[in-house]
Order: C-alpha cells, then structure tokens, then sequence
C-alpha cells in the first residue's frame, strides 16, 4: 500500500520559504499567483498490513515523526492500495 | 472590567494593577493591560533582579555604553568600537528546540546591528540533559541545527561557546548566544526618538499572531499547562534577517535616520515605548498602518505580536524617501506608522479609535521593583567532608573521563557551525578562546564563554566567580588581555528565597572577580523561571569575556609544537576534588565545595601568561578546567600536529588522583622551547607564581607518571579516538 | 585583470571574496549588483557564497533568475572566465552553465571543516598554476554540496577530463570517507567543456592566507590571473 | 483557484531525507514501512485566471522555478476552483 502525507505550516505560522518561493514567482512576472505555501510530502510503502491498521499507524507516524505538531500540521491519504 | 482572571493570566499582581490605575489615572482597557504586562513583566523589566544588579561594576576608561542599551559598547582605539551581548532562549528552546535556537540567534544579532554594528562573530551556551535519553538527544539535535541554520545562512561565523550535560537540564536546556560586533565609533546609533514630528518607520517582516505574550511565557515557570502556549511559536527568517542587516547598515552608514530599535520581546509596544522613554518624547502610532500577515488581528495583538525580524526606525521626514529607497534596494518596505509627539504619551490608534493612551514613563520605568524574600544563604558543605574513596584503576577513570560529554570534543557541534565566513577565524573552535582578526590593523579580538554549573549550585559565589577567571584565563591562553564582560544569569524563579539567596551571591562573585581583573560589565541577560514542575535548575551565571591582542602574530594556540619543549604548570596543585567532573563521573557524585579560588592569585597567573606570550616566549598554553591536569594535557596533544604526545612526572604527596583530574583554579599548562625556560621560570617568579617543569613533549603517547607510578600511559591516537567520537556515538547509534 | 563579485540577496561571501582578490591578490576587484544589466568591463565574473535567497527554494536556485544572470551567461558563451564558490556553484548549476545539480549533503548535516582537494586537470584556467595530483587544503562550508549528474552526463564529465577537484584523503587517495559530502565521483569542482566557467563547493576565499590556516586556495587565484 | 504541485526526487535519484525518514520510523518500531521518498508540496493561490490558463501556466512555472528536472519530477493538480 501507497499513502501520501502532507506535511505543511499551521496557516498561522510564517512560511519564510513560501513566501520567498511567491516573490520571486512575480518577479518572473506570474502575477496571478496571489499565496504560496511551501510544505513536505512524504510518500510510504507500507507492507502486510491492512487498512485498518494504515488509518491507525499513520496518523501517529505523521503527528509522532514526519511533522511537528507545535508549528505543522499534516493530512494523508491512499494513493495505492 | 478587568478581573482576577485577567491579571492572572496577564502575570500582574493586584498591587500592580492599582499602581497601574494610579499611574494613568483610569482603569485601563485590555489592550493597555496587555501593554503594561508585557513591558512590566520579568524578562523586561528586570523587576526582581535590577536592585542587585546595579551593584555590578560597570565603569571602565574605554566604556562607551554600559548597561540599559541593546548591548555594550566598548571602544578599542582607532576610531573602532566593540559592541557585544549575550542573550538567553532557554524556554522557546525547549519548546521547539529548532525555531526556539534559530530565533535566539536572529534576537541577539538585532540587538547588535541595532547599534550601528556589523555583527562578526557568535558564540553559544549550551546546557541539556543527559544524551542517554531520546528526547535529549533530540532537544541537542534541534537546537544545534537551528543556530547553525540561522547563523549559517546570515553569514555570521559561529565562532565558540561551550556544552554542558546534566539531569537538572532535562526538562528546561539552556540556550545563550553571544554577539560580537565592529562599528566605527562615530557611527553608534541608540533607540532614539528625537524631533517631534519626526516620522516611525516599521521596516522587516510582516505581523503575525507569533509568540504573543512571549515575554510573560519567560516570566513563568513551567507546568503541564505549557502546551497550549506552543501554538505562538516564531519561526526564524533568517534571510529576511540578512536583507534587514544590510539595508539598516546601510541607512545608518547614510546618516538618514535619528533613531532605531528591533522588535524583540513585547514586539512593537517595546520598541513604541522604550524609543521616546530614552528621548522624552511621546510617539504616536496607527495601527492599521502596521504591515500584518494575518488577517482580523486585535490591536492587542498586533502589539503584543512577537513577529521576528522587525525593526522601528525615526526619521526626519525629510529622509524618508531616501531611508524608503534603500530598503527597497533590500526588498524591503519601510511603512510609516506614526511620528514622534511631545510629552510623556504612547498614543496607539486602530480604525480610527485610540486604543491605548498612556504615560511612556509609566510603562517604561515605573515598573515596581523588588526586594523578593532572600533566604538565608544554604550552609556550604565543609571541605572535603565526605571522603572520596580511591577509584583504583586511574587508567580507566581517565578514558572515562574523555568520553564524558562535558569534557569530550564539541566537533559534532561546530562543525554544523560555519565558523570561517568573513575570513577573520584565525583561532577556530577547539582553542582556549576564539580569535578574530580586524582586518586592515594588526590586531584582533578574542572571546570566551564560561559557567560552571555544578560549582554554582555548591557555592554561588565561588562559582560566578570562576567563572569570570575562567573566561578571562581562557583568554590569557591565547595571549588576549580582557577588556569587558557581558553575562547571562539562568536562574529558577525568583519568588523562592532560596533561588534569590543563590543570585545574590552570583552577582557577589562576579562583582568580585571583575574588579579583580578591573573589566567593566557591559549588559548582560537575567533569565528567571528556568523551573519545570517545580525544580529549579542549578544556578547559571554564563560569563562572556572579550580580550584584546595587540599583535595578531603572537596568538598562542593549545597544541603541542615541538618535540622536545619543556611542559611548564602555572600555577599549584591542591588536593580539591568537590565538584569536579572526576567526583561526577567516577564516584557518580555531584557534592564538596568547589575550588577555592584567589582572586589577585589568579590574575598573577594570567599575568604571567600573557607576558610569556607577549614576549613571543610560548610555543602552546592552556588553561586547566574539567577532567583536570591530565585532561588537558591530552587536548593539548589531540590539537598537535602528527598526534605530538608528552611524558610528565608529576611530584606525590597530593593523593593521585587529586593529581591527575582535580580541577584546583588558577592553572595554565604552557610548553617553551627548553631555551626559553629560565626566562618564564623568571618572570613567573616576579609575580610570585607558582612555576615548574613537569615535563618533556615527544613520543605519540599521553604518559604521566606520579610519584614512581605511571598511572597515565596511552597513544594520543587511541586517547583521541575516545574524545572525539564519544559525542557522535549517541547520535549515529540512533541513525543506524 | 579586473574581477566583478556578484552580490545577491543572501550573498554572504561577497566582501570576503571581494578582499581575498583585492587586499590578498592585489586585484581590481568590484562588486556587481544583481540587479543591475552592468558586467562593468570585468575580465573575470566571481558568484560568491552564501545563501543566496535563503536557499529556500533550492540552493541557487531564484538567484539564476536575477537579471545580472542574462549578462553572465552570454559572458561565459563568449569564452568570459566565470568562477562560482559553494553558492556560487549551485548557482551555475541551476543557470546550466554546468551540468548536474547538487544534492542535500549525505549525512544531512551542514559541514564546515577542512577538507583535502586533489588537482585533477592542471590544464584549466584556473588550476594551470597548479601541478595534477596536487593537493590542496581549503575548507568547505555547506548544506547541500553533494554532487549529482545523471550517468550518462557523469560519463562525459569524466572523459572530458571536466573535473578539477577531487575530495581525497590525507594521501590523495578519492575514498568513500574522505568523500565528506557523499558526490558522486567524489567531485569537489567542475569546468565547463570550454574550460571557462569553473564551480567548485571549497571556499578558496578562507584558504589564501597563512594566518587563517592555509594559503592553498591561492593557487586558483594564481592560475586565472595568469591567464590574462 | 487553488493548485498543489508535488515535487519529488526522480526514482533514479538517492533520496537521503527519505532513507532517514525510514530509519527513523524503523527504530521507533513501524516495520510496516518498506520505503519512504521525501518530496515538497507547494500550494498556490491563483487569482484571475481561466483553468485553461492555469493548465499552460502551472506546468511551466513548476518545471522552470519549482522543480530542477535534473534531479526531480513534478504532478499537479487543482485542489479548489
Ligand atoms: N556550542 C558550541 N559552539 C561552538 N563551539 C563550541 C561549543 N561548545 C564547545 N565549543 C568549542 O570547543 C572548545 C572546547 O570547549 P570547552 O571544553 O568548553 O573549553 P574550555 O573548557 O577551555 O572552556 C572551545 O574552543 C569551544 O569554543
Ligand atoms: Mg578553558
């Protein structure tokens, strides 16, 4: 099984790299982009376990391991079963 | 109505609260509430400490400023002047240990380029737990990378610092940065709000909901309730940091503005009240003029907010199109929010309402202040009371002893660090001191950063002192003479007696040993409230010294040189084993009373060494510290070229392992071509130092032999395997 | 010889590189602001080190859009001599004036330390003062410094003699441990197929006075000024 | 209109971040995960502009500025209209 976690800034929290990512995308003259938030996507192969178990184990590996709840905040889905 | 609850969480005591109705003549709305609680708090108001503070020496020939300003500034001859400070992070650290660190550094360069000074070197403080545990490990992990990542990317080397473990550190690490900056001496700027009419420029990053009430957070102690003050943690933008470096320089090097100060804690209010304080003025501001990130923010907000990288500058208003220019040179806006108003008013307007009007003086400098319940101090331990018994195998005490974390190699640190930009490293981390060079002159700059925590927690005194004699011994070493201090005082809550007991004897012995080594103290940081469910830690005065050496060419270095130069100890041997790193690591013991230490001893000490090394006389010198005599000698060996080793003989009569690791004051191991010995033996006994030969450099072992018995007897390699790799281990053991 | 320093947003060895050229090499050297359309009439183009647009997006990566970039490039395609330090070399590798990309280092720590470099092509302008197998001292000081070129690319890399610079041990041997950032090839320093445009992760900057521990990095000044 | 533009090291590239991640996990005791690739996510506020614009404009600011196809491939998709 494949699942994907995103893994980005609460949207209170400054985002220096989005920010800078959104400056220089007008610089080169997309003035349509009005945000940007930069964030980290992690993407698991998980072996012999079932779905179940997945919606237990990665909610905890995200909150635990792949972000920091203090500042981020993930969300995740399957994206092969 | 503001009630129980308000004042409650707003850290002000009733008596506060009517002091703040009598001063403004009204009760006063929430967001005054929040304004008068953030600059009346402890961490800005130094409420409880300022009265022993002001016992501190701080008068000296070369002093331009001494405390109450961002930092000291100290002048050094030929139209050049040092401006320097250390500040803590310790509870942002241990909150969130990367952003916590990172915003520590960009907090400490501001209070320096504030100042008209280009920030040149940085040093850190470190104190953890025990790496054993995890969450340790990890609290280092982020706290290392998020000063490297701060200081790396600005492009200030970090240059020094120390790293110390203990139990007492777990659940409250300590993070101290120092700053060292060069200005031209007549281009200092200070918080000024000159000129009434003059325009309030807010320069830097935009206004979020970051760390509000982040000033009362470092006024209280911890508890399981903490969590919920997590969501205010800052991130650092150290890039952000480096645009306000250069323009703000920039616009100071122009002559176009009057005043500055940074957003540091208590964010605008700070800055609004503090700049027309110094200038008796008044300053009015708009608030829907502040640039903001968020949208719906309260005026309380917006005030309190403690966004990083935010600067308020005054202007004349004819200069403001050109301060505007180069800021957007930079990338950056500069937003006029107000002007400077006469008499006493901080005026704060938001959608067209004035939401705070109150008398500058009042929250600036009639704050209350403290004389907190001191206890009685805690009765000192008799010397040497308990006996330590023999450890036997002194062989094993002694790699035990290099492993220990707080005497092991601090590489896996300060190689994070980029501790060479700006090309004036000449002494790299791993020597006594730092060295800097100032470019175009022959001379250059030295810094140490010293605190022993175990000996302040066995005599406050005596340990503040040392570490002052440390600092400035570590500079002796590298042939630099001290010209000013600045300290950072990590203590627990200052409303248990005890605690008060412990500080006042701190500021005692630092007050000593200053005026012993005659060098003015310049600023510093009080951090109180390092308590977590209830323990304090130990008592931390951290004392950064910064020296002078005339001529870059005589720097002395720590390694060994050459085969064949005569090993020399300043200094004497004592039996004193209380508090060493020795009773810690072998006997699991943290008890005894620190090393004595004589104050006009040591100076004669430190004198001798800097002659010697004036003199161009010293082929290596360094000072004494944890793990003692022979873990010196062996630093002295790892630093060698071609793993140099020696062979020492010491004298018996003092037990041996007093000998070997006992941590006596006021020593300094020096090497000199065997030539050169009677001359140092000779100026040693001028000043009536103690001064003998103990021994020979050569061969690629650490061999100290006492009293017949070598008990000291391993390759410089197998020793330095030891050393440098005990810190890593806990790390890669982890990863793998 | 006249050397141009490009200073950027983020730049933060510009003035050290500006005084390595001119107070250590006895250079005119001035410094170009990324801005500007203007080389200045220099000889030589020098992109410094440092954290160009905080490296946020990628190390070099927004700084290769500044317009100075246009200048730079067409510079170098008419045989111009363009040397790119630690940042400076991330961004000719964004720009495409070299081949690769660089990766997070392999230990995903930032490294700053002395490392031993081994002259691997003495022919180039700026190493031609140097002898091949020479080993040099210059330390590095970077977060993302491990090189990476798609294989066919490190192929001709390799057989175009382009590297310059190698990370080898004490005795000039390329082993995996003296591989401390984990390139490919161990490679510390590239030239362009022309022979050009020099990148190179060490800070030759740091290492061209003996009172800062080594004078090795001068050898490369040495070579580019002698080639004018 | 809201795009998300996934950003990940190409399958020939060593993913170091992601090996690390994995060992992490290992160590906590999640044997289930057999890999794990680290990538960045950007999310872009667009103002302004047709879907058939943001079809020509996303790609191309994501493979000139947000991806380096040397080393990384990139998928998009729009996550609000
Ligand atoms: N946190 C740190 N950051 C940078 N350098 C450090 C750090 N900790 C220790 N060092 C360096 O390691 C060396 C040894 O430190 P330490 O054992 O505390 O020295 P000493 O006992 O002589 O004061 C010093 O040069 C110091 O600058
Ligand atoms: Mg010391």
């Amino acid at each position: 099984m494949k699942v994907r976690i995103l893994v980005s800034f609460k949207d209170s929290v400054l985002d220096p790299q989005g920010q800078t990512v959104k400056n220089a995308l007008h610089t080169l003259g997309y003035a349509a982009v009005k945000d940007v938030r930069q964030g980290k996507v992690f993407e698991l192969d998980l072996a012999g376990i079932s779905r179940a178990e997945a919606d237990r184990l990665v909610p905890e590996m995200a909150g635990k391991v792949l972000a920091n709840p203090i500042i981020e905040k993930f969300t995740w889905q399957i994206v092969e079963e | 109505m503001i009630d129980q609850r308000i004042l409650d969480t707003h850290n002000l005591t009733r008596g506060e609260f009517d002091l703040i109705v009598s001063l403004i003549g009204r009760e006063p709305n929430l967001t005054e509430i929040g304004v008068f609680s953030a600059m009346w708090s402890e961490h800005c108001s130094y409420k409880s400490s300022k009265i022993y503070l002001k016992g501190l020496p701080t008068r000296g020939r070369a002093v331009v400023q001494g405390p109450g300003e961002n930092a000291g500034i100290i002048d050094i001859g030929g139209g050049k002047v040092i401006v320097f400070k250390i500040e803590s992070h310790n509870h942002p650290s241990f909150i969130e240990p990367f952003q916590g660190a990172a915003t520590g550094v960009g907090g400490i360069l501001r209070d320096i380029f504030t100042m008209g000074a280009r920030p040149i070197a940085l040093l850190d403080s470190l104190r953890f737990g025990p790496l054993e545990s995890p969450r340790n490990r990890s609290i280092m992990e982020g706290v290392v990378s998020g000063i490297s990542s701060y200081g790396n990317s600005i492009g200030v080397p970090t240059v020094g610092g120390e790293v110390y473990f203990g139990e007492n550190y777990a659940l409250n690490p300590l993070v101290n940065v120092f700053c060292l900056g060069l200005a031209d001496k007549d281009k200092i700027f200070y918080a000024k709000a000159e000129g009434i009419g003059n325009a309030v420029l807010y320069v830097g990053s935009k206004t979020g909901r970051d760390g509000i009430h982040g000033a009362t957070m470092a006024s209280a102690e911890f508890g399981k309730e903490t969590e919920h003050k997590r969501p205010n943690v800052q991130v650092g933008d150290p890039f952000k940091e480096k645009l306000l470096v250069e323009a703000c320089l920039e616009v100071m090097d122009r002559g176009v503005i009057v005043g500055i100060q940074d957003m540091g804690a208590a964010g605008l209010t700070c800055s609004t009240a503090e700049m027309p304080a110094k200038s008796g003025t008044g300053l009015e501001i708009d608030l829907d003029l502040v640039p903001q990130r968020e949208e719906g923010m309260t005026p309380y907000e917006i005030l309190l907010s403690e966004s990083q990288e935010r600067m308020l500058i005054v202007a004349r208003p004819d200069k403001v199109a050109e301060v505007r220019e180069i800021f957007s040179k930079w990338d950056l806006d500069a937003v006029e929010i107000g002007r400077v108003i006469e008499g006493d008013r901080m005026k704060v307007r938001f959608h067209g309402q004035v939401v705070v009007d109150v008398p500058v003086s009042a929250v600036v400098d009639l704050c209350p202040m403290y004389r907190r319940p001191v206890a009685e101090p805690a009765p000192l331990e008799p010397r040497n009371v308990r006996p330590v018994p023999s450890p036997g195998d002194l062989a094993a005490v002694f790699r035990k002893l290099l492993g220990s974390p707080t005497i092991a190699s601090k590489e896996w640190v300060f190689r994070q660090y980029d501790h060479m930009v700006q090309t004036n490293t000449v002494l790299l981390p791993g020597a006594d001191a730092a060295v800097l060079r100032i470019k175009g002159t022959t001379r250059a700059l030295a810094v140490s950063l010293d605190g022993n925590s175990l000996y302040a927690q066995l005599d406050p005194k005596t340990g503040a002192a040392i570490a002052v004699a440390e600092a400035c011994r570590n500079l002796a070493c590298v042939g630099a003479r001290p010209v000013g201090v600045t300290n950072c005082l990590n203590f627990g809550s200052p409303e248990k007696p005890g605690v008060m007991a412990q500080f006042k004897a701190a500021i005692d012995g630092i007050t000593e040993a200053c005026l012993a080594f005659e060098i003015p103290v310049t600023g510093g940081n009080v951090s109180f409230y390092n308590d977590t469910e209830g323990a304090s830690i130990y008592p931390t005065p951290v004392l950064g010294v910064v020296g002078l050496i005339e001529d870059v060419g005589r720097v002395v270095t720590p390694g060994f040189k050459g085969e064949g130069d005569a090993v020399v100890l300043l200094g004497r041997m004592t039996p004193e084993l209380g508090g060493s790193e020795y009773l810690k690591v072998a006997h699991g013991r943290e008890d005894g009373l620190p090393p004595a230490i004589n104050l006009a001893g040591e100076r004669a000490v430190q004198e001798t060494c800097l002659e010697a090394a004036e003199a161009g006389m010293l082929a290596s010198a360094h000072d004494l510290s944890e793990g003692g005599l022979a873990v010196a000698a062996a630093e002295c060996a790892f630093a060698a070229p071609g793993r140099l080793g020696c062979r020492l003989e010491l004298e018996g009569g003092i037990r041996a392992d007093a000998l070997l690791f006992g941590e006596a004051q006021s020593r300094i191991l020096v090497t000199v071509e065997p030539a050169l010995l009677p001359a140092l033996l000779d100026l040693a006994a001028k000043r009536g130092v103690a001064a003998s030969r103990i021994g020979t450099i050569g061969g690629h072992r650490i061999r100290i032999a006492v009293a017949g018995a070598v008990p000291v007897d391993l390759p410089v390699e197998e020793a330095r395997t030891i050393w440098s790799g005990a810190i890593p281990a806990y790390f890669e053991a982890k990863e793998s | 010889m006249k050397f141009g320093v490009v200073v950027f947003p983020g730049s933060n060895c510009d003035a050290d590189t500006l005084y390595a050229f001119r107070e250590v090499m006895g250079q005119p050297a001035v410094s170009l602001w990324h801005k500007d359309h203007d080389l200045a009439g220099v000889d030589c183009v020098v992109l410094p080190g440092g954290f160009s647009y905080g490296d946020y997006l990628r190390s070099g990566a927004i700084a290769r859009f500044s317009p100075l970039m246009r200048d730079v490039r067409e510079f170098a395609d008419k045989g111009g001599l363009v040397l790119g330090i630690c940042n400076g070399f991330q961004v000719l590798l964004e720009l495409g004036l070299l081949p690769g990309a660089m990766l997070r280092n392999k230990h995903l720590k930032f490294l700053c330390r002395p490392v031993t470099l081994r002259v691997e092509n003495d022919r180039t302008r700026f190493t031609r003062r140097a002898r091949k197998e020479r080993l040099l001292s210059i330390p590095i000081a970077h977060f993302d410094g491990n090189y990476y070129a798609p294989p066919e690319t490190l192929r001709e890399i390799e057989d175009r003699g382009q590297v310059a610079f190698r990370y080898v041990d004490a005795d000039g041997r390329a082993t995996p441990e003296a591989n401390v950032n984990g390139s490919l090839n161990n490679i510390a320093g590239l030239v362009n197929a022309r022979g050009n445009v020099l990148g190179m992760m060490p800070h030759p900057e740091r290492a061209a006075e003996r009172l800062l521990g080594s004078e090795d990095g001068r050898v490369i000044f040495e070579s580019m000024i002698s080639t004018l």
